[in-house]
């Protein structure tokens, strides 16, 4: 009994060490890191927060701000009369993701339009080699707020798109112009006397 | 408005465990392994109680299967500080995850013990993690889960409901561990519904709640055992 | 007394104020130390996950909340003792009032850290105040545990004050007696104090208020952490 | 405050991980352009046909998009796929019903395994070292082509075996085609609980080559003889939904269960009388049943092959009064007439023998038996009786695989030089599920060359030369004909359910593949170029229905079934009277005082499911052990052997001994230990490796010995403490909930 004490101790102060070193190494690590090193994909899932520095950004409310892969003309595309949620946010009247449009959308389309430009020729070069924009989300909830957001429900409401997501048509690279926060929710679910109860959305 | 219950007719219950399973593959509840396992961690929102009567050769055994029983007046609700314990108008008794912060009081105070706590975060080894459902949060170390009644489906059958213009109907919405059972001993419903299976089955002569007298008005209710010997 | 003993006895007194012994340092490394220990581990609690702390299901509580009633038990020796005597004009009661007093003080503050520490999410316990915001929920006030905060917080606050009062005239001593830095510093925690029958007058009835007033809190206090375990209907 | 979380951290986040990635969008994974088109978010539901047992139960897969990690050209990324989510029971099929047990939910996670073979691999140290190295699918078939093509210019095709289980498809018609075709001999079926003695007794006593069909629905009174049937046994789920109607579903005309065994199964468990009795004596147990029932007359004696085959039938059985089956059984003799009474009474009634009972050296003359009381309570072939679904025999191109593993891997290990030169295994572990005394392993040693088309690196196909993994069930062409279950005919079949995660290949279209490859042909040639096409043509020959054509219908809806065929009977068969015979055990009673009783798991079956972590950590139903095996024995034998709780016990047979902690439970007779199987490997993924002790290892390698199957019921054991437990036996179910205080008082 009293070696179990002895080694729960010991355990405990060799811990404790050892979380300070990791914690050093941790939060030193970022900038160390060699910018070129592609992440490999972890072995495992977990909800667990990569780094201690995504831990505290999380909790802070840092959001890193997207690097978008081209700058996407938004603007240009809703003046032609490209209908968002017909071609490219497809999901967003039948479910609750609205999703972002394969590259292979892009293609039908510029296949034969503006296929001389610059930026598209960058599109067909990511097709012809089978890999996706890595366009990166500028809205989203982290992981720790648990919001199961359905975007179908919402369109039927009569929501319009710019209410949450600003108005895209005058903005080129999509911008977090609206602070999706819980307040913005809750406030705008009272107003229409939509279910305000905390399983409407956190389940 | 609907007040969503369960009945389990422990005459048809075999025991089998499909509801554990199928609770499992719905809700995204971890698998700790057997070190955790061992150390009382095992993570079960619905779990299958025996019961062992008399002594060989005239032995008996029950199953019983617990899961949260949604409370009226449930102990686990007024002890948590957040309100990430709560009732909803529907009767349902809400978990809700972000809101928690691990006092685990609710868990001390369920009588039932059917509230599981995230010791650690939980792991997927990949691509076990594909399985996962997409409705459903994957909780992180800290909180405190249990069962929801499933309340993806609700809610999922609510939406479609409503988009369709129509009244949910008794059988539209289900619980994963109900669906599963292949004895169909469980049973999922509004009990606000009095031509709905589950309130038929509730009101049978053989229906008992779960720790009664504790006065914790379960919504569940079980429908004893029959024998002949 | 002459007024030379009385002289001797006071720079007794503050010799341990105005010269500090390598002993005192050994101490405050050994006793720093183990604190470190402390927040390391609960640091590593942190990080590893709640699970190493050996609690299990279905037991839920266990050293943390254990040791949180210990010490808040500890703390009801203190100032309640030191009230009752005072009302009561026990004359015995000069040498042991202020250690009573530190000792409620210092319970309290050692208590409300198990609460905090023994949380799945200790970061997030700022939700037990309520704060208004934008997500409109307060904490849930039929909560043992919101209670807790606030009785812990009224206790410690009359504590504090049932300490800090009478400590005055001694800061005033101290501040006479002492040049420097250390003048400064006791100079602002004596708050003018000069001794004069007024102040000593007025000290006394606060003294005789507080010490009416935190009675009920003491009380208040215990039966709120008896609530904790009273709300729950299953045996702990 | 706005977003919250602070220091979630685990240690499993390692500074590799750390250093890796900081938001810059060049250091996250390329993600590839999805070969499919999916609605984000909306589930889609798709037919597919559990692989776990031979129940054939047909699945709804509910089927979303994901994001998978993927290797492209050496590249790692992710992509979106169209992946399996969930299983549950087809609400239409009429085996599953929209139910599912629990090893059917959790099949899923046989496609999502972390540590399933991702493309072919060869063999690179010792056999059994489990060293592979990796190869392309087009090296690992010439491989495979080039042996059979030595094969057949050498004249040997007759030393090509395949080792398969023991299931009705398309999928083994075709392999049975491939043999036939090729010169080999037919498949060999392997099955730890094959039931073969049942099927051999249905045969003898009513014509049908099948295991039974139990009409519980209907019925008043079921008499079980060591059948698990609403656990492990035959058509769990189909027996679990037609339990409910005897119990529930008829309003008030609550049928009564009656179960005969000596360890309380989760069947026994449910049962409103449990009748331990000795083993291998179930059978005199029910002539004395039909005894009473002749002797009192309270029913005529029915004509027929049944009761004709037992030995004294038309004399009324005089060899088996009460008092005998008393002496012989255990059982007391007012209460077999008091059971013989109620069935007779509480029509209508049938009987069940499965499980253990068929797995002694007697098993044939228990399930005759059991057959002939039937045939005496007038409940075959009757509503609320004993049913033999019709069976799709009529297409019978090919020769079925059917058992003789034991005599085929003696004759392996008997021969100076195999007579086997090529084996190929499909879906089988017989080196776990076999006693290890029958040395399958050197047998296994002794082929020159063995393929294997598992999915995992289990303890047979560890000692393979050659792995071609098999796609799971959902990514795949899946088909089963269940031969019990339902009343009508069935035939399960579904379409891929999602596209292949890994390397894999589907095993049909391998072999049709190697078919095509071979230098000469197969005689005639295998006419169909991919698996689905075959599929195609076969269910096309079904009749049509309502809904529309046989095979469009099938597809949608996870098979065809039908009341339409008739079967194909085997004819009368041999006028040979059984008479009874005593079981023999394997051991001295006095060396070795213990019945050894191991019985499939809830959980892993034969084993076969022991890599699926929610298995492992589902409570057993009668134990709530999880993560363990265990030795089940009684209160009484406990005390006297001293042995607590989670003791760690030694259990020896004359043929190897082994250790598990103790489950002292009420439910067992004191003279039987019993043990689940399923546990106890050596080699079978992280999950399973190195867990717990395998109960079949120790077995006496003794056949029943009619059908020459393992009679896994029939050694005896003897049982010492041998220390402290360790927290080995893990119970989810706490001292402080749950305690068994029936043994207390």
């Amino acid at each position: 009994m009293r070696s179990d004490l002895a080694v729960g101790f010991l355990t405990i102060v060799s811990r404790s060490v050892l979380l300070l070193l990791v914690a050093a190494i941790t939060l030193g690590g970022c900038r160390n890191a060699a910018p070129a090193r592609a992440a490999a994909p972890p072995s495992v899932f977990t909800p667990a927060h990569r780094t201690t520095w995504a831990a505290f950004s999380d909790f802070f409310g840092v959001r890193p701000t997207p690097v978008q892969p081209i700058a996407f003309p938004h603007k240009t595309h809703v003046a032609k009369k490209i209908a968002c949620t017909e071609y490219c946010h497809e999901g967003v009247t039948r479910g609750p993701i609205a999703g972002l449009p394969s590259v292979k959308t892009c293609m039908i389309c510029h296949a034969a339009i503006a296929a001389d430009r610059p930026l598209i020729k960058t599109i067909a070069d990511y097709e012809s080699r089978g890999v996706e924009l890595p366009w990166q989300r500028v809205y989203g909830y982290p992981q720790t707020a648990h919001v199961r957001f359905n975007h179908a429900p919402h369109i039927r409401a009569g929501v319009e798109c710019a209410n949450c997501h600003g108005d895209v048509a005058q903005q080129t690279v999509a911008e977090r112009s609206v602070n999706l926060s819980m307040g913005f929710c809750v406030s705008c679910h009272i107003a229409k006397k939509a279910p305000n109860e905390c399983i409407t959305c956190h389940y | 408005m609907h007040r969503w219950g369960m009945a389990v007719d422990l005459d048809s219950c075999t025991g089998c465990g499909a509801c554990v399973t199928a609770c499992h593959a719905e809700n995204n509840i971890p698998t700790v392994g057997p070190d955790q396992a061992a150390r009382g961690r095992a993570m079960h929102w619905l779990r299958v109680e025996r019961y062992w009567e008399g002594e060989f050769p005239d032995v008996r055994l029950k199953f019983r299967p617990v899961m949260c029983q949604h409370c009226d007046a449930a102990p686990c609700e007024p002890v948590c500080p957040t309100y990430a314990s709560h009732h909803t108008e529907e009767g349902l008794n809400a978990q809700i995850y972000n809101r928690c912060i691990g006092t685990r009081y609710c868990a001390n105070a369920c009588p039932y013990n059917v509230r599981f706590f995230d010791f650690f975060n939980p792991i997927w080894e990949k691509p076990l993690d594909v399985q996962l459902n997409p409705d459903v949060s994957v909780r992180e170390v800290g909180v405190m889960e249990k069962c929801t009644f499933c309340i993806q489906r609700i809610n999922a059958a609510e939406i479609q409901a409503k988009a369709d213009k129509q009244a949910l109907k008794d059988g539209d919405v289900t619980t994963a561990c109900a669906q599963a059972c292949p004895a169909k001993a469980i049973v999922f419903g509004d009990l606000n519904d009095p031509a709905s299976e589950v309130s038929r089955l509730s009101r049978s002569p053989r229906g008992r709640k779960l720790l009664d007298d504790l006065g914790t008005l379960p919504k569940v209710t079980y429908l004893e055992r029959q024998s002949e010997a | 007394m002459n007024p030379e003993t009385a002289r001797r006895i006071n720079s007794d007194l503050l010799q341990p104020l105005v010269r500090t012994s390598w002993r005192f340092w050994l101490l405050v490394v050994l006793l720093g130390g183990i604190v470190l220990l402390g927040g390391g581990a609960w640091l590593y609690q942190m990080y590893a996950g709640f699970g190493v702390s050996g609690v299990r299901w279905p037991i839920f509580w266990a050293f943390y909340v254990t040791n949180f009633v210990f010490w808040i038990g500890i703390s009801h020796a203190g100032t309640l003792i030191s009230a009752i005597l005072r009302l009561v004009n026990a004359r015995w009661r000069r040498p042991i009032t202020r250690c009573a007093e530190v000792i409620t003080v210092f319970a309290l503050m050692i208590g409300a850290m198990f609460p905090i520490i023994h949380l799945g999410r200790p970061w997030l316990a700022f939700w037990l105040f309520p704060y208004p915001s934008e997500r409109r929920i307060w904490p849930n006030f039929r909560s043992p545990l919101v209670w807790d905060f606030f009785a812990i917080n009224t206790y410690l606050t009359g504590s504090l004050l049932f300490l800090l009062l009478p400590i005055i005239p001694d800061f005033a001593l101290v501040r006479d007696r002492t040049t420097g830095w250390r003048r400064r510093i006791y100079g602002v925690l004596a708050l003018g104090w000069q001794g004069t029958p007024k102040q000593w007058h007025r000290l006394e009835s606060a003294m005789q208020i507080l010490a009416i007033a935190i009675i009920p809190v003491a009380v208040s206090v215990h039966t709120i952490v008896s609530f904790d375990f009273s709300m729950a209907p299953v045996p702990m | 405050m706005d977003r919250r979380a602070f220091i979630k951290l685990t240690a499993i986040t390692g500074t590799s991980a750390t250093l890796a990635s900081c938001g810059h969008p060049e250091h996250q994974l390329i993600r590839f352009v999805p070969d499919e088109e999916l609605v984000p978010g909306i589930a889609e539901w798709k037919p597919s046909v559990c692989p776990a047992c031979a129940a054939g139960c047909g699945l709804n897969v509910r089927v979303m998009e994901a994001d998978v990690d993927v290797t492209r050209n050496g590249e790692r990324g992710v992509m979106k796929k169209g992946v399996a989510k969930k299983l549950e029971g087809h609400p239409l099929h009429p085996i599953s019903q929209g139910g599912l047990c629990p090893r059917g939910q959790a099949a899923i996670q046989i496609t999502y395994h972390p540590d399933r073979l991702t493309q072919p691999v060869k063999r690179r140290g010792a056999r059994g070292s489990g060293d592979f190295e990796p190869v392309s699918w087009d090296e690992a078939i010439a491989a495979l082509v080039g042996r059979l093509d030595a094969l057949a210019s050498a004249g040997d095709q007759k030393s090509l075996a395949f080792v398969t289980r023991r299931r009705d498809s398309r999928r083994a018609d075709l392999v049975g085609l491939f043999l036939a075709r090729y010169g080999a001999p037919p498949p060999i079926a392997f099955e730890l609980f094959d039931d073969d003695v049942l099927r051999r007794a249905n045969a003898l006593s009513f014509g049908r080559d099948q295991l039974p069909t139990f009409d519980l629905g209907r019925a008043r009174y079921v008499i079980a003889f060591g059948a698990d049937f609403l656990g492990t046994w035959n058509s769990p789920v189909a027996q679990s939904r037609a339990y409910h109607e005897m119990r529930q579903g008829r309003g008030g005309a609550r049928g009564k269960l009656v179960q005969v065994e000596s360890r309380m199964s989760q069947t026994g468990a449910n049962a409103d009388e449990w009748v331990p009795i000795r083993p291998g004596t179930e059978g005199v147990l029910a002539l004395g049943l039909a005894h009473v029932i002749l002797s009192e007359k309270l029913i005529p004696a029915p004509s027929g092959p049944a009761g004709a085959l037992i030995d004294g039938w038309s004399a009324g059985l005089p060899a088996y009064s009460p008092e005998e089956v008393e002496r012989q059984t255990g059982i007391k003799a007012a209460m077999v007439t008091r059971l013989a009474r109620e069935l007779a009474e509480r029509r209508p009634s049938l009987a069940i023998i499965g499980g253990a009972p068929l797995a002694q050296t007697n098993g044939l003359f228990q399930a005759v038996a059991v057959n002939a009381l039937n045939a005496l309570l007038g409940s075959v072939g009757q509503p609320g009786g004993v049913l033999f679904s019709p069976q799709l025999t009529m297409f019978g191109d090919a020769p079925p695989a059917r058992g003789g593993f034991a005599r085929f891997a003696s004759g392996i290990l008997s021969a100076s030089t195999s007579p086997v030169q090529l084996l190929l295994i499909d879906d089988v572990n017989p080196v776990f599920a076999t006693p290890r005394a029958s040395r399958v392993r050197d047998a296994l040693d002794k082929v020159p060359f063995v393929v294997s088309f598992a999915s995992f690196v289990d303890e047979t196909s560890a000692r393979a030369d050659l792995i071609l993994p098999d796609h799971s069930f959902l990514e795949s062409w899946v088909d089963a004909r269940p031969e019990s279950g339902a009343p009508i005919t069935v035939a399960s079949v579904a379409p891929p359910a999602m596209k292949p995660l890994h390397d894999t290949r589907s095993m049909p279209d391998v072999l049709l593949d190697v078919a095509k490859r071979l230098q000469k042909p197969l005689n005639p040639p295998l006419p169909w170029a991919t698996f689905d096409a075959m599929l195609a043509e076969w269910f096309a020959k079904l009749p049509a229905s309502a809904a529309g054509d046989a095979w469009g219908t099938a597809q949608k809806q996870a098979g065809w079934w039908g009341k339409v065929l008739e079967p194909k009977t085997a004819g009368p068969p041999p006028a040979r009277t059984i008479t009874q015979s005593a079981a023999q055990f394997d051991g001295d009673a006095t060396q070795f005082p213990f019945h050894f009783l191991p019985y499939p798991s809830a959980a892993f079956l034969d084993g076969s499911l022991a890599h699926l972590p929610w298995l492992q950590e589902l409570p057993d139903p009668v134990t709530s052990a999880m993560w363990s095996s265990w030795v089940e024995i009684n209160p009484r034998t406990a005390e006297r052997l001293q042995i607590a709780q989670g003791d760690l016990v030694e259990v020896r047979s004359a043929h190897g001994s082994l250790r598990a902690p103790a489950v002292v439970s009420p439910g067992i007779a004191p003279d039987v230990v019993a043990m689940p199987v399923g546990q106890g490997h050596e080699t079978f993924t992280r999950y399973a490796s190195g867990r717990g002790a395998n109960p079949v290892a120790i077995l006496a390698p003794v056949a029943e010995a009619a059908t020459d199957t393992l009679a896994w019921a029939a050694t005896r054991v003897t049982m010492s403490r041998a220390g402290d437990g360790r927290g080995e036996l893990i119970l989810f179910a706490g001292e402080m909930r749950e305690h068994p205080h029936g043994h207390e008082r």
